[in-house]
């Protein structure tokens, strides 16, 4: 079988994770052999259209982007969404609750309309995606676990189970009992629950869980002191544009 | 097998030999809580520490253990060499009683030579609690606050002294050669069980009712409304079954390296509170509900497994009540449905 | 002449991180335009930040660049922490020091190896060199685990760093591990060293033009973080007057907004540091930046990736020294240093890979209401354009692939960091 | 020769499986392909009916699959019947004739089938189920003095989905066999009936107390079989099903499969209704 050709793609996002590809490479050099990279702007000048797996970083936050968006899933076989940008909105999506000209405004003036943009969105609500790597960054680990499993013909999945699974299994000491708050319970886990590990709670940033009990947490954080306001922001740093997804959902049903 | 008298002045000194010539682990302290791990000297070790936040079942029925390695069609099973024996200090009655369950379960039916090979090559030495670690343990409950057998050694805390019951010839090895150990006067046997006899006030029983009941309990409330009350709160986070010392499903996941065909086959700790447990290929799920996992957790434990091995599956250590965010706890869950039962009968009536 | 009307368009300068495109337009040996554009999508993490509760900001802002994540980090906790009167220990100090290099150390491996080292080298990307030169490619790639592991030691992780927080950490590495650390960063000096020889034997593009150069300086050491504002040109202002310095403008052909202190432009960035503060050096760093030629003050802009070869000895040895002292100390396990108000405003600086940072915050109550954040990046554009002009017409004749190579390299040579560049504003504060 | 289940038991590790071969590949639907496994030389399997093997392909993962063979035709070789269903049963679909696999087991009580013998026999596959009672079908077929009448009802979801086409045409033209067939849609070429299940029932006649039903379907199927079934006035100790469970090991650690106090692949897969009336989940 040849090597799948394989092309990275970043939008609206920090890199990050693209980078975080370049230092997997530090323990998986490897990698270089099973696989040819055609197209990956940040690490080389060398650009191939012929590719099947397309990873794609960053959300989608202008209208110019949808079009080249449709133009990678035309010519990949697979699409990937690398992190949380590309499979959340990611901390871009914090704006969506903002008005939009406001935000432009605060930060162009009056040059504001030189600039488009529009709501962020991760890459799935654009085009369909086989499959997404979640978190900010990126797990190493996980980005090479995918490869293997797609060279395996498989289709990736990140088991659907909450931080707190892994965060537990490493005997952390949960942070709640240190008098933090921690959104492990609602959060999709894979990333070896590095943020309780250093100290600090969960974040969101690899996205819900399939069913979480996010009214039954909300209880828990309001218990352990955070105001209205404060658990609002804690679950909308990363997980705004499903929170959003979900309050209309809710009101949908509603009627 | 026989008692001994230790001096606690000589306690470090010996856990200081103990990790010169073996792998020893026990409770330190970390962030206002405890955790077993590896002692590198006797100063690491808090022999008096309160629960730790795993229980020490991880060294015998690890986190994540390797079955199998396979290179093509060759496969090769993974069973712990046992060049070095690993010594658990500071075993908790409570945990005790809980590794006896899982031999049980190991050691039933097709015996796990994983399990076995870890558990032949652990040799416990476990501690006499003389006081409830926390809020929310119910070992008296439960029948576990003591232990007369199942353990390498034993110590009693008797101020400036030790007692240090003898349980296998692994556990009298660990104390050839010792100066400091002596024979018990009969003085001694008479401050260990005066230690033991106080011990008992200082621990409250939790439970509205006796633990025999407890199946019967169970059985007469499959259809209780509280379970989906619990299921409303349950956050299905899991943690409440992986504190636990007698939980013991796994999962196993395959890894492969580069090559695709080279790699092993792991098994990790599983959790019935998962969505997934239950549900088979085509999404069919067993136990949809948070209120229906949170009811096979709770006769898992307290129905199940005494009809399948005659033991009841919780020793009331009291971890999965600290570690749950919503507090759910086993001693309000059997209490709350023991008063609705009685509530129900007494409407009949 | 052919080469009297010549278009360049280069769309998406590659290896750099985020969005760039040079535009050359040239009729009949006349410079009509030379722009390069940003064209990254606006982030707008100043209005991002605004409502947000102040221990966010740090998490929220290293999102800004996965690459300077402890350099916006530090700058962010740095703004909060004068805004809210925190005065961090004097081992929180060293440790964010220590993953401060690990970053330095990481995006200047990063930049000169894999992303520059290639265009001497005459091939597109670091991967063909991979076979070509497996030597190269495996001590850049083992001297960027160490940099990456020296930030995961400290804070958990060097893209978004988890452990640092206002006013201290909310984990330590163990002595050991930082014992560990240590030994790792003294096996380097041999791929320092290595480095070095590498370099010496890349020839740099000529092309002088003066500027002024800004950057971070300290009386005690060579400033990456806090400090004062110092030009080549003379004067230094304290951080709190950025905007003096600064004096951004929205250009259109950008996301990025354009700066200009006492010249149309300035340079920031490594070589700007070595020319404002090459007397603070480590000496090993210095005897590294004779081997190599530079020597300040150095107007060769394509000798910013030497500048940086250079930080990547002074950053190594200055980590030893400073392992050396918390090792003797021992780790000490320490809660952060509480807020002594919930209101004020603040401004936080550092020199991160890329030059000077500024990270301006007001808070009200505990949570942010105003916030600017300028870039180095963004400060760099003006002078890169102003770079491109002086270029061009000297290297015309060479036709246009050399003519777009070199401005490639150029563009290159600055490290720019286009995704993090791509903010901007002028705010008021009242 | 040894039985595989010896040898798993005799193995450094109960985790550990055989490898076998596949020596044949048959497509039987759309998305089931019937696998004809050979075991290696002085291996014998040494199955009951209703019992299951875990089938491992190294590197993606093990699944149990029920052994479709009746014990009477299996000799060194056996086949299973696989649906595509996730990520092991994907890869097994892609593999060739010649190819190895890992076997363990077999796991599971089975069936009591000797207890079956003299009464009247009704099978209720559905979909799927066919693949595990055609062992029991076969095996009472191959014994056919020793059982009352024989009824066969399988359903299925479209013609084009039901199994074993060449066995229920030679069950079809027995004269000692039974068999109704449905679809849940029809098309074409189907001129027999449509419908759910039980929309056969009313086809068939039953004589109660000698009646022992068997039933294999989709988890749906069995609440509504099991009211035709108890309606006919058939007792609860001659209903049988096999459930389907996850599972990981097989062998009664792992937790997966448990219902109630019971490990499915221990006690069961298969299961009397008397049995397991009363626990809860179990239906
Ligand atoms: C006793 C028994 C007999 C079976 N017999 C057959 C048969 O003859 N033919 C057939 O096609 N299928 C049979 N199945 C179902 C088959 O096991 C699943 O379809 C298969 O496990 C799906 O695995 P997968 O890796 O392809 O799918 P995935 O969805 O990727 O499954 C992942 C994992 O989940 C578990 N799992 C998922 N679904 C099931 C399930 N239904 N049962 C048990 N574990 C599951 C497995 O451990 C599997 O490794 C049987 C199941 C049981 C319990
Ligand atoms: S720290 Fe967070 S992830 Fe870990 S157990 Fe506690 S709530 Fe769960
Ligand atoms: S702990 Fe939470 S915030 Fe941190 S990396 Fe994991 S999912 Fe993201
Ligand atoms: S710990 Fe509590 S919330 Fe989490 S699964 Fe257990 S009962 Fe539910």
């Amino acid at each position: 079988m040849s090597k799948p050709k394989i092309a990275f793609f970043d939008f609206t996002s920090c890199e990050g994770c693209q980078l975080t590809v370049i230092d997997a490479l530090q323990t998986n050099i490897e990698l270089l052999d099973v696989v040819e990279i055609v197209q990956f702007r940040e690490a080389m000048s060398e650009k191939g259209e012929d590719y099947q797996i397309a990873f794609v970083e960053g959300s989608c936050t202008r209208p110019s982007d949808e079009t080249r968006l449709k133009k990678i899933r035309e010519q990949a076989a697979m699409v990937v969404a690398l992190g949380a940008c590309a499979h959340l909105g990611g901390v871009n999506a914090i704006r969506n609750r903002q008005e939009l000209d406001d935000v432009r405004q605060y930060v162009y003036g009056d040059k504001a309309e030189w600039f488009e943009t529009y709501p962020a969105r991760p890459i799935s609500a654009v085009i369909p995606v086989e499959a997404a790597i979640p978190g900010c960054p990126i797990d190493r680990d996980e980005f090479v676990m995918v490869v293997k499993q797609l060279l395996q013909g498989r289709s990736p999945v990140i088991p659907d189970q909450p931080l707190c699974v892994e965060c537990k299994l490493k005997g952390n000491v949960c942070v709640y009992l240190r008098g933090k708050t921690c959104l492990g319970p609602i959060t999709l886990g894979g990333c070896d629950a590095i943020c309780p590990t250093y100290g600090d709670g969960c974040e969101g940033c690899r996205g819900l869980i399939s069913k979480p009990n996010i009214e039954s947490l909300k209880n828990a954080l309001e218990e352990h002191g955070l105001s209205f306001e404060e658990a609002q922001a804690k679950m909308t740093m990363f997980l705004n544009y499903q929170m959003m997804e979900l309050e209309k959902e809710t009101a949908g049903n509603g009627k | 097998m026989g008692l001994k008298i230790m001096q606690k002045a000589a306690f470090p000194g010996w856990v200081n030999r103990l990790c010169a010539s073996c792998r020893v682990v026990g409770p330190k302290p970390l962030h206002g809580q405890y955790v077993f791990d590896d002692i590198g000297a006797a100063e690491e070790l808090a022999i008096d520490y309160s629960t730790s936040v795993l229980p020490p079942k991880k060294y015998i029925l690890p986190q994540r253990e390797e079955l199998l390695y396979f290179k093509g069609d060759q496969i090769e099973a993974v069973i712990e060499e046992a060049s070095q024996p690993t010594v658990i200090m500071g075993v908790h009655t409570c945990d005790m009683h809980a590794i006896h369950f899982l031999d049980r379960v190991y050691e039933q039916g097709y015996t796990d030579q994983h399990y076995l090979a870890r558990r032949e090559n652990t040799i416990l030495v476990s501690i006499e609690c003389l006081r409830p670690c926390t809020e929310s343990s119910f070992c008296k409950d439960m029948g576990t606050l003591s232990i007369t057998e199942g353990f390498d050694l034993h110590l009693t805390d008797l101020g400036d002294e030790y007692a240090v019951d003898i349980g296998s010839e692994k556990g009298e090895a660990l104390l050839d050669n010792l100066e400091e150990v002596s024979d018990p006067t009969s003085e001694d046997y008479q401050r260990v069980n005066r230690v033991i006899a106080e011990k008992w006030p200082r621990f409250h029983y939790k439970l509205d009712f006796d633990v025999t009941e407890l199946p019967s309990l169970l059985t007469a409330s499959a259809n209780s409304d509280y379970w989906g009350e619990l299921g409303d709160r349950c956050l299905a986070c899991a943690m409440c079954t992986n504190v636990c010392p007698t939980c013991y499903c796994f999962n196993i996941v395959d890894e492969v390296d580069f090559s695709l065909n080279a790699g092993q086959r792991t098994r990790q700790w599983d959790s019935c509170q998962l969505d997934e447990f239950a549900t088979v290929a085509g999404g069919h799920n067993f136990r949809e509900t948070r209120a229906a996992r949170q009811r096979h957790r709770f006769f898992r434990k307290g129905k199940y497994q005494w009809e399948a091995h005659g033991l009841i599956g919780c020793v009331g250590c009291g971890r999965c009540a600290e570690a749950c965010l919503v507090h759910i706890t086993p001693v309000d869950t059997f209490n709350q449905l023991n008063l609705r039962r009685r509530k129900a009968t007494a409407e009949v009536k | 002449m052919a080469n009297n009307t010549m278009k360049i368009d280069v769309h998406h300068v590659t290896r750099v991180e985020g969005h760039g495109n040079i535009t050359v337009d040239v009729k009949n040996g006349e410079l009509k335009q030379v722009e390069l554009a940003i064209v990254e999508t606006p982030r707008f993490f100043e209005a991002m930040l605004r409502g947000r509760p102040y221990l966010e900001s740090s998490h929220i802002t290293s999102r800004i660049c996965g690459i300077c994540a402890v350099g916006h980090a530090t700058a962010s906790l740095r703004a909060t922490e004068k805004a809210l009167g925190v005065e961090p220990s004097e081992q929180t100090v060293l440790l964010r020091k220590i993953n401060f290099h690990g970053e330095i150390l990481d995006s200047h491996i990063l930049h000169a190896y894999m992303l520059v080292a290639p265009d001497f080298l005459g091939v597109g990307s670091v991967i063909p060199l991979a076979k070509s030169a497996p030597d190269v490619v495996l001590r850049a790639l083992r001297m960027k685990k160490l940099s990456g592991d020296m930030c995961a030691t400290i804070s958990g992780r060097h893209t978004h760093p988890i452990a640092m927080t206002v006013g201290g950490f909310t984990h330590y590495p163990s002595n050991d591990e930082l014992y560990r650390l240590r030994e790792r960063l003294e096996e380097a000096r041999a791929d320092v060293d290595a480095t070095v020889e590498l370099f010496q034997t890349l020839d740099m593009p000529d092309f002088e033009r003066d500027t002024e150069y800004i950057a971070l300086r300290k009386e005690e050491e060579y400033a990456f973080i806090d400090g004062v504002i110092a030009s080549t040109d003379g004067g230094t202002w304290p951080i709190e007057d950025y905007r003096k310095v600064t004096n951004e403008t929205i250009v259109q052909h950008s996301s990025a907004k354009h700066t200009a202190n006492q010249r149309e432009s300035y340079m920031v960035g490594a070589l700007a540091r070595v020319n404002v503060n090459h007397d603070k050096l480590h000496p090993k760093a210095k005897a590294a930046a004779d081997a190599l030629g530079l020597k300040p003050k150095c107007t060769n802009s394509y000798m910013n990736t030497v500048a940086q070869v250079v930080e990547i000895a002074h950053s190594i040895e200055d980590s030893i020294e400073i392992a050396d002292v918390l090792l003797e100390r021992g780790i000490q396990w320490e809660e952060p240093v509480p807020p002594a108000r919930l209101s004020g405003e603040g401004v936080g600086s550092c020199d991160v890979p890329r030059g000077i940072l500024f990270h301006n915050y007001v808070i009200e109550d505990g949570i942010v209401v105003g916030a600017n954040c300028i870039i180095p990046t963004g400060q760099n554009l003006a002078n890169v354009e102003a770079d491109m002009r002086a270029l061009v017409p000297t290297i015309l004749d060479q036709g246009k692939e050399a003519v777009t190579q070199s401005l490639e390299m150029l563009v290159r040579a600055y490290d720019p960091c286009i995704s993090c560049s791509a903010h901007m504003l002028d705010v008021k504060f009242e | 020769m040894t039985t595989l289940l010896k040898d798993v038991l005799d193995q450094t590790s109960i985790y550990m499986p055989i490898m076998a071969r596949i020596n044949k590949i048959r497509e039987l639907s759309p998305t089931e392909k019937l696998f004809t496994i050979a075991l290696p030389e002085g291996y014998s399997l040494d199955h009951r009916p209703g019992q299951f093997v875990e089938v491992s392909v190294m590197g993606v993962g093990e699944a149990p699959i029920s052994i479709s063979t009746s014990p009477s035709r299996s000799d060194g070789e056996f086949e299973l019947c696989v649906r595509r269903a996730g990520d092991l049963t994907n890869v097994l679909h892609a593999m060739n004739e010649g190819d190895a696999i890992g076997i363990r087991g077999p796991f599971g009580r089975g069936f009591p089938y000797e207890r079956f013998r003299g009464k009247d026999i009704l099978f209720v596959p559905c979909g799927l189920g066919l693949a595990p009672m055609r062992s029991l079908i076969n095996q009472v077929l191959d014994e056919r003095g020793k059982f009352g009448r024989v009824t066969i009802l399988y359903g299925s979801r479209s013609p084009e989905l039901l199994l074993f086409k060449d066995e229920l045409e030679e069950w079809n033209k027995r004269d000692d066999v039974e068999l109704h067939l449905t679809v849940d849609k029809g098309d074409e070429t189907w001129d027999g009936n449509i419908g759910v299940i039980t929309t056969l029932f009313p086809k068939i006649e039953v004589y109660a107390r000698n009646t022992v039903a068997i039933v294999i379907g989709p988890p749906v199927v069995y609440k509504f079989v099991l009211i035709e079934l108890l309606g006919k006035g058939i007792t609860e100790g001659n209903i049988w099903f096999s459930f389907e469970r996850r599972m990981k090991c097989g062998v009664g650690k792992c937790g997966h499969c448990q219902i109630h106090h019971l490990y499915s692949c221990q006690s069961g897969p298969s299961f009397s209704y008397a049995e397991i009336k009363n626990l809860e989940e179990a239906l």
